[in-house]
């Protein structure tokens, strides 16, 4: 193997005297491998693939050390009309969001064919037969149709594919994948990552690829980088990092994946919380009507964590809304212990309010910044009728039981970290003493290792109120770890409904079964760690 | 609180629109003891030109001095656009607030009405409602107010429907608060600083158009102002440059100086979106 | 193509409701004039007494219930009769018309001047983003951005015509001068420099501004670096991908400025003492000759829903997205 | 351009003097043989709306109309009646019949003959209808024609200023064979493209441009008119139409199509003549209405004391630009049986303090004694200026006004129906005073809702005697008596505050002879007007 690419001791820094992203940072690629540069938000592994595209934006972040070498070139420092000729040619790069990758007001077509004008001699139906191929190797279906498409027309593992096809069309050297699959879909993803995969395989190209997620690394990676803070912390064979990690950090990112379910042991199926029967909900927005729910029918039981699970789309989040009364169904009935609550009258649907709460998705939205986290959680109990001073003696106490003690119910939101303030999430959850809390995807925006945390917090409370919970994500492995039931919907339509364990290992439905299939990391045997070192919790009130 | 102040001290152009309004505030509280005479007095000979001996900016085709005239302007100016704007503010944030947090059928409706404003030329209209409403304080504060708030009320509906949907809205939704005061306490005061730096833009172009129409001759009869200064001497454009040239430049000065402030509080404010909103 | 039809029908009908509302509006707001129309128009005819005003009454219809009034109002604003102006002894909307090519060709030439400046400034902007030549360009569109349109104009007059006596100051072409072919164009040119310029400047500076952030914004997204990516040219770059996507609001706001655009040919059209109807809405203004003033708010409020009728049109080829909205 | 005109006409006159070998004197004599042939060009704005002066008598449809149509009479600048259409006139011993002859060989632009029938057709039908002649024809019993070369009319009682209401604007005479039609007179297709009598036909009105009129070729008076044609260019803007005169584009400016402020400074050039005459028929006062039927203005302390508070010098000086004098009373200096030898009223804030104190207005904390609006004239600006200057001289003497500005309908409508404290007004006084002055002041003429009719509400029985007692009195001399009394009384009681005689002039390019014969100025025929070559 010889190297393709080879970075020395690189380092970026912010401009006007700003902090230093990346520090010291060397890593090779070889001819026909994929390396995985793994690392969570902030860790400097994208910033120093945009280093060697030569697209860091240069009023912001400059190269101060180090070299990139590739063959006998230095491309640190090199002139802006030398980068024209490498880029696309030696280097293709595919970017995180596909929904933005893509000029929206120009036909895909053209947009793959630049790359051919500006590189090649070739004639326009050349070309225009060159990208037809391309996009005939990337599997999009009706290349001749996809030619003349808009990017809004096409969906996000189509765009992707584009980009990709773009990338390769030329036969660089050097594939740099950032993230190309975090934004999709996981059976999307799958599809992608094969698709990667066998293209480089094909091509016998180097890939870089960027991720944060181990499963899909176990799935594809020859070789891994471990990135922290802008530093290199591990780098080797991916055998030896996916199953004997050495550095704690890499340690520590392994075993907060979510691991294979065991299996909750099969309770006593307790009565049912809530029964919805027949609920059905069509959004139309501008002359599209889009069936969000058909025909769902489910119970939720006294005490159980059901999980739902589904891919965008599938109306998953709907549900939870409908059952939330943040969202009037079209049709069906959701039943409270008997009480029918869909086209309750305001008044009369209040005391079932409080019992109903929900934890939400993205920690940064879901804090009034302009309240302290204390006004935060006692707002609810003060809106019913509770006494200030009670509310806000019990606000605390909650926030205590989350592992917010201290003063810090006097701060504000933007004090505290995703994980932090989505404990401060559940702590007001909690806070109006409901008896079902609806997380929708309360964990999908936390870093690996913070999102183990949460979790657990949510397991130790759900069992310490008996709440019922119905768990909302489009990760499978995270609903069979702490679900007790699956239910799987697609389309707005509920596909499968059963225990975890069983949904995991003996699905019914073809689609279910797709779904599993797709789970990255799937074949990877997780190594069994104890994390050593817990960051997020040592630096909590740092 | 402190970062915002920083952040605006950081602004060159901010400070200078700062020091620019606090001299026109000033001008405008002071006007009285500077100039004791009215504006509307005859003090000196007509068309005397400027640095002549008790008339700094010269006399205008009666004799009443421009200087006197410019002072006293402000007081009109500032009033008028703060009150103006003032009232717009208020328009606008309650029909925008209705139509970002109903939504549905209320929003269409809004929507159309706002819609309907934005397309009516708002200059002309202003013109019209002043010309029909006989020009006094009262109807050009109005014409002013109407034709400012639409704008304003789609910016506030904008971010009234993007924080509606906010998760802590909806959290205090499911924590059982009542509309009003999710309105009052969850989402305005968070939607309060895309409105602060549009006020202050609202105010400069109140500014314009006050001066706009007191050119035209549709100001208070009864108000000396910058603009009726500049439209009075229109017809002796020759003789009396001077009579245009200084209640112009106040103008300039002050609109400028809200501008910059406005973009100043906007950077100050929006970190984010500095680069965006700068229009 | 059928979604576009249906969007544009939409687009119509919607034009067409905006005008009604408009006319409502008209009708309405002479009605809250201080005193009765017919005394208005008594007074504009120039003469005054009992039983000339009831004679009125009788021949507009105002003694007639507000609603066929108003029924016989909407008939007439529907086949373009605006009224009759008893101050011009003529139909308004012959009145309009006659002033309205004067009024296009100062608009059109300002506007053009506007975005072409405009856009060419901005985009120099934000190209040299944080330079000198970025700060001269926006300090210039922040002070055109702030000044009087009107009071631009006689700046202009002092300095073009009165001082350097370059240009003509007032009117649409030399009184009496009986030119005909290239040398009349060149005199209206010559008289439609300064009020062009006048009313151009303050957009030029809108659309400086506005390109020169939109441009910034469109060059952060992701898509630019996928192009960069691809190895194509600073240039290429910057026309084909940024530029084309940063006019995309750029067309919008010209089309929401048509308003303002119009508007300030009313101030324009009077320092310059150009024949269009924004003079025309002056003189009646001045003569509080309602019918006029009235009539060419409704032409200017037309004027705008055609123009952004024409905006939407553009904006369906501009940008394919466009269906989905 | 300037400088070579002048030096053109230099030249010329040189030329001039070497060929006829003489004096100055010859050579003036030459100069003022009138010349056929030229256009003139003058200044019209703003554009009329018709042409046709029985519908409209705004001052631009006057001047073309002038032209084009012709009236019994016209008359001197000392107001005395000229022949028009009319050659010569009779009045019975009881002045109740009045006997016009009308000039022979009249015919029409059209070339049917013009008679008799005509002027008894346009003064039933026409004119009896119009707001400016219905009062004249309520005097009026008859008119008939005799034959077709004479006219009677035959009054009620007798109307001493009958004589004075002939004029083109209130008496322009149409051709019945046009206007004897079912179509309404304002709908009239001839009213834009008029067919008359004068010495100038219509040709062509290009609306926002130009009116042009040519020579009418069988003109009933002989060897009349001298020029081709006149041509009336728009020019809406005052500016344009100053600098069209300066360089000789246009030739005649009158009214206000200059600028007051321009006037002074047009009137001094060499290539320009400014007259004061021409403007004696209609002899325009303004004042300041007061509403005599509110407090404080019912008292006439009060309304002397303002009088004494407004500095009308300044104002005619500095803000009229001596486009008008100071007024001395209610009847216009060039109006018949004007009177100077009445109260004066110079500007004396001390004696009006002095009457408010008699009267027991003290000023306040702020000094202000009393409140009162203004409403100023709806037209222009000279007017706003000549309010806002008025605010500030009677602030001075402790009473504020504030202005109401408002449109020409609200004003008439506020004014005509008493709704006012005070009301900036002016009106023609068309030679008579018992045409244009006696109905501001009549107690009979106190009608409620009827503009320009005696709206500040003087009543005094002395007055109304006085006026009707004069406009039926045998002689001139016995009229002067009783308007010279009526003055006296008027001014004491200061039922308005007079505050100009208006004083227009009519700027000529200097190649234009004889434009202004008549005290109906340049809006007469100008069949005598010519052009000396350039």
């Amino acid at each position: 193997m010889s190297a393709l690419l080879e970075i020395r001791d690189l380092s970026v820094t912010a401009a006007h005297g700003g902090p230093t992203v990346v520090r010291g940072v060397s890593y090779t690629v070889n001819r026909n491998e994929i390396l995985c540069v793994v690392g969570e938000s902030g860790s400097g592994k994208s910033v120093t693939a945009h280093a060697i595209m030569g697209l860091l934006p240069a009023d912001q972040l400059n190269v101060t050390q180090g070299r990139i070498l590739y063959g006998d070139r230095d491309l640190v420092g090199l002139p802006a009309a030398d980068w024209y000729g490498l880029r696309g040619k030696c280097f293709g790069m595919v970017f995180q969001e596909p929904m933005t990758a893509l000029n929206p007001i120009m036909r895909v077509g053209r947009q793959v064919d630049e790359v051919l004008e500006r590189h090649t001699d070739l004639s326009a139906a050349a070309r225009k037969q060159r990208v037809l191929d391309l996009f005939g190797q990337v599997l999009l279906p009706d290349p001749q149709a996809m030619y003349d498409a808009y990017p809004f027309q096409l969906s996000g593992g189509q765009r992707q594919r584009v980009v990709i096809a773009m990338a390769l069309a030329l036969e660089p050297d050097v594939l740099i994948a950032d993230e190309p699959t975090t934004a999709l879909d996981v059976t999307t993803q799958a599809q992608i990552l094969g698709l990667i995969k066998d293209i480089q395989r094909r091509m016998g190209i180097g890939v870089i690829f960027i991720t944060h997620d181990f499963g899909v690394v176990a799935d594809i990676a020859d070789r891994i980088v471990v990135m922290r803070k802008g530093e290199v912390v591990e780098a080797g064979l991916a055998d030896d990092i996916l199953n004997r990690p050495q550095h704690p950090y890499t340690r520590q990112l392994i075993a907060a994946v979510p691991h294979k379910p065991e299996g909750k042991d099969a309770a006593a199926a307790a009565a049912p919380l809530m029964v919805v029967e027949k609920l059905c909900k069509t959004f139309a927005t501008g002359g599209r009507r889009v069936d969000a729910l058909r025909d769902i029918s489910l119970e939720i039981r006294q005490g159980e964590t059901l999980g739902l699970v589904g891919e965008s789309g599938s109306g998953k989040s709907t549900l939870g809304r409908a059952l939330i009364g943040l969202i009037p169904p079209d049709r069906g009935s959701v039943r409270m212990e008997g009480r029918e609550l869909v086209g309750m009258k305001p008044r009369d649907f209040r005391p079932y309010r409080r019992q109903i709460q929900m934890v939400f998705q993205d920690p940064y939205a879901s804090l009034n910044p302009r309240h302290r986290v204390i006004e935060a959680v006692a707002q609810g109990p003060i809106a019913f009728g509770e006494s200030r001073k009670t509310a806000l003696r019990e606000a605390r106490e909650l926030l205590e039981l989350v592992g917010l003690g201290g003063d810090a119910g006097d701060r504000y939101p933007h004090q505290f970290s995703g994980g932090q303030r989505q404990r401060i999430g559940i702590a007001r959850a909690l806070a109006l003493k409901p008896r079902l809390l609806v997380a929708d995807e309360a964990v999908s925006a936390l870093d690996v290792s913070i999102q183990a945390q949460v979790l657990d917090l949510l397991k130790t409370v759900s069992g310490q109120f008996d709440l019922s919970v119905l768990f909302i994500t489009h990760d499978l492995r995270v609903a069979a770890q702490i679900c007790d039931r699956i239910a799987v919907m697609r389309q707005g339509q509920l596909v499968e409904l059963d225990r975890a364990a069983t949904i995991f290992y003996h699905p019914q439905h073809e689609y279910t079964r797709r779904l599993i299939e797709s789970v990255p990391g799937k074949s990877w045997n997780k190594p069994d760690l104890e994390a050593q070192d817990d960051p997020s919790r040592s630096k909590q009130y740092a | 609180m402190k970062a915002f102040m920083q952040s605006f001290c950081r602004n060159k152009g901010g400070i200078m629109g700062l020091i620019v309004l606090a001299l026109v505030t000033l001008m405008a509280v002071t006007a009285s003891w500077i100039f004791p005479d009215s504006p509307w007095d005859i003090i000196n000979g007509p068309f005397m030109p400027p640095l002549s001996e008790g008339a700094m900016l010269g006399t205008d085709t009666l004799g009443r001095d421009i200087a006197t005239g410019i002072a006293y302007g402000s007081r009109i100016t500032l009033v008028l656009a703060a009150v103006s704007t003032a009232v717009s503010i208020l328009l606008g944030i309650t029909v925008g607030a209705l139509a970002g947090f109903y939504g549905g059928r209320v929003d269409q409706a809004i929507v159309g009405f706002i819609e309907l404003f934005q397309t009516i030329p708002s200059f002309f209209l202003a013109v019209v409602l002043v010309a029909i409403l006989t020009p006094n304080m009262g109807t050009v504060i109005f014409a002013i107010a109407v034709v400012s708030w639409p704008p304003l009320a789609r910016l506030v509906r904008a971010e009234f429907m993007s924080l509606k949907n906010r998760e802590f809205v909806q959290a205090a939704m499911l924590a059982g608060q009542s509309n009003l005061r999710i309105i009052l306490t969850q989402i305005l005061p968070n939607s309060l600083s895309p409105v602060i730096v549009s006020g202050s833009l609202m105010i400069a172009s109140s500014i314009l158009l006050e001066s706009a129409l007191s050119f035209l001759g549709l100001g208070d009869p009864n108000a000396m102002t910058w603009g009726y200064i500049i439209g009075a001497s229109r017809s002796v454009l020759r003789d009396a440059w001077w009579m245009s040239v200084f209640p112009g430049v106040a103008i300039l000065l002050t609109v400028l100086s809200l501008n910059l402030i406005g973009e100043a509080l906007n950077d100050a404010l929006n970190p984010k979106l500095a680069r965006r909103r700068t229009t | 193509m059928k979604k576009i039809a249906k969007f544009l029908a939409n687009r119509v009908v919607k034009s067409v409701l905006v005008l009604l509302m408009i006319a409502l509006f008209n009708f309405f707001l002479v009605r809250a004039a201080p005193g009765d129309p017919a005394e208005i128009l008594a007074g504009q005819s120039g003469a005054v007494d009992a039983e000339f005003i009831a004679k009125l009454r009788q021949e507009f219809g105002l003694d007639k219930p507000i609603s066929t009034q108003l029924g016989q109002y909407l008939k007439n604003v529907a086949t373009f009769d605006l009224g009759y102006s008893y101050r011009q002894q003529a139909p308004v909307a012959s009145l309009i018309l006659q002033h309205l090519p004067a009024t296009l060709l100062l608009t059109l030439s300002a506007f053009a001047f506007a975005l072409l400046a405009g856009v060419s400034l901005g985009t120099q902007a934000a190209l040299r983003v944080g330079k000198w030549g970025d700060t001269v360009i926006t300090t210039l569109s922040m002070l055109a951005y702030a000044t009087p349109l009107f009071w631009v104009g006689l700046m202009l007059v002092l300095l073009f015509s009165v001082n350097l006596e370059w240009l003509p100051a007032f009117g649409y072409e030399s009184v009496g001068a009986n030119l005909t072919g290239l040398a009349r164009v060149a005199d209206v040119a010559r008289h439609l420099l300064l009020p062009a310029l006048t009313l151009g400047m303050f957009y030029m500076a809108v659309y400086a501004r506005l390109t020169r952030a939109s441009i910034l914004e469109i060059s952060q997204l992701d898509f630019v670096k996928t192009a960069r990516a691809k190895g194509l040219s600073e240039r290429t770059v910057i026309v084909r991908h940024v530029l084309r996507n940063a006019l995309l609001p750029v067309i919008t706001y010209a089309g929401i400025q048509a308003g303002g655009l119009i508007g300030g040919s009313l101030l324009v059209e009077t320092v310059f003492a150009w024949p269009g109807i924004g003079r025309l809405a002056f003189d009646a203004l001045i003569q509080r000759d309602y019918s006029v003033l009235l009539g060419v708010f409704f032409m200017a409020s037309l004027i705008v829903v055609v123009v952004n009728l024409i905006t939407d049109i553009l904006y369906t080829v501009a940008d394919p997205r466009i269906e989905l909205k | 351009m300037k400088s070579l005109d002048a030096r053109r006409v230099l030249a010329r006159c040189a030329l001039a003097a070497a060929s006829l070998l003489a004096s100055a004197a010859p050579l003036a004599h030459a100069e003022e043989t009138p010349q056929y042939g030229g256009v003139l060009t003058a200044i019209l704005s703003p554009e009329p709306p018709t042409l046709n002066v029985a519908v409209q008598q705004v001052a631009g449809t006057q001047l073309v109309a002038g032209k084009i149509f012709e009236s019994l009479l016209t008359y001197s600048f000392d107001l005395k009646p000229q022949p028009g259409l009319a050659r010569s006139w009779e009045i019975s011993d009881d002045r109740l019949t009045y006997t016009f002859h009308l000039q022979p060989k009249v015919q029409w632009h059209d070339g049917k003959p013009f008679s008799a029938d005509d002027v008894v057709f346009t003064y039933t039908k026409i004119l009896a209808n119009t707001p400016r002649t219905r009062t004249l024809m309520t005097n009026v019993r008859e008119v008939s024609a005799p034959d077709a070369q004479t006219v009677v009319f035959k009054l009620k009682q007798p109307y001493s200023a009958f004589l004075y209401a002939l004029d083109i604007g209130g008496g322009a005479i149409l051709p019945k064979h046009l206007y004897d039609v079912d179509t309404p007179l304002a709908q009239n297709p001839h009213n834009n493209a008029p067919i008359g009598t004068g010495p100038f036909k219509f040709k062509h009105w290009e609306r926002g441009s130009y009116v042009e009129l040519v020579k009418n070729e069988h003109y009933w008076k002989e060897g009349r008119p001298y020029l081709d044609g006149i041509t009336y260019r728009v020019i809406p803007d005052s500016a344009s139409r100053r600098v069209a005169l300066e360089q000789g584009t246009v030739l005649q400016a009158w009214l206000q199509d200059i600028e007051p402020v321009d006037v002074p400074r047009v009137a001094k050039l060499p290539t320009i003549n400014q007259t004061h005459k021409g403007y004696e028929y209609w002899s325009t006062m303004q004042w300041i209405e007061l509403n005599g039927g509110r407090q404080p203005f019912s008292d006439k302390r009060f309304r002397q004391a303002l009088m004494y508070g407004i500095n009308r010098q300044f104002i005619v000086d500095k803000i009229m630009f001596g486009s008008g004098t100071v007024a001395t009373g209610p009847i216009h200096h060039n109006t018949r049986f004007y009177d100077a030898d009445v109260k004066p009223y110079p500007y004396d804030p001390k004696k009006a303090v002095a009457l408010l104190d008699e009267m027991g207005l003290k000023p306040d904390a702020k000094g202000v004694r009393a409140s009162v609006g203004l409403i100023p004239l709806p037209y222009g600006e000279m007017p706003r200026r000549i309010a806002e200057y008025i605010k500030q001289n009677l602030a001075k003497i402790g009473v504020a006004v504030t202005l109401e500005n408002t449109d020409v309908g609200g004003w008439t409508s506020r004014v005509g129906n008493w709704d006012f404290d005070m009301g900036a007004n002016g009106v023609f006084q068309y030679g008579d005073p018992a045409i244009g002055v006696s109905r501001t002041y009549l107690g009979s003429n106190i009608k409620k809702g009827l503009m320009f009719s005696n709206t500040s509400q003087y009543d005094n029985p002395k007055v109304d005697e006085l006026f009707n007692a004069a406009a039926t009195a045998a002689t001139d001399e016995e009229r002067q008596k009783l308007y010279s009394e009526v003055q006296r009384i008027l001014v004491e009681d200061v039922p308005v505050l007079w505050l100009a005689d208006t004083n227009y002039s009519t700027l000529l390019n200097k190649r234009v002879h004889n434009a202004v014969t008549t005290a109906l100025g340049v809006v007469d025929t100008q069949s005598e007007t010519w052009l000396s070559k350039e």
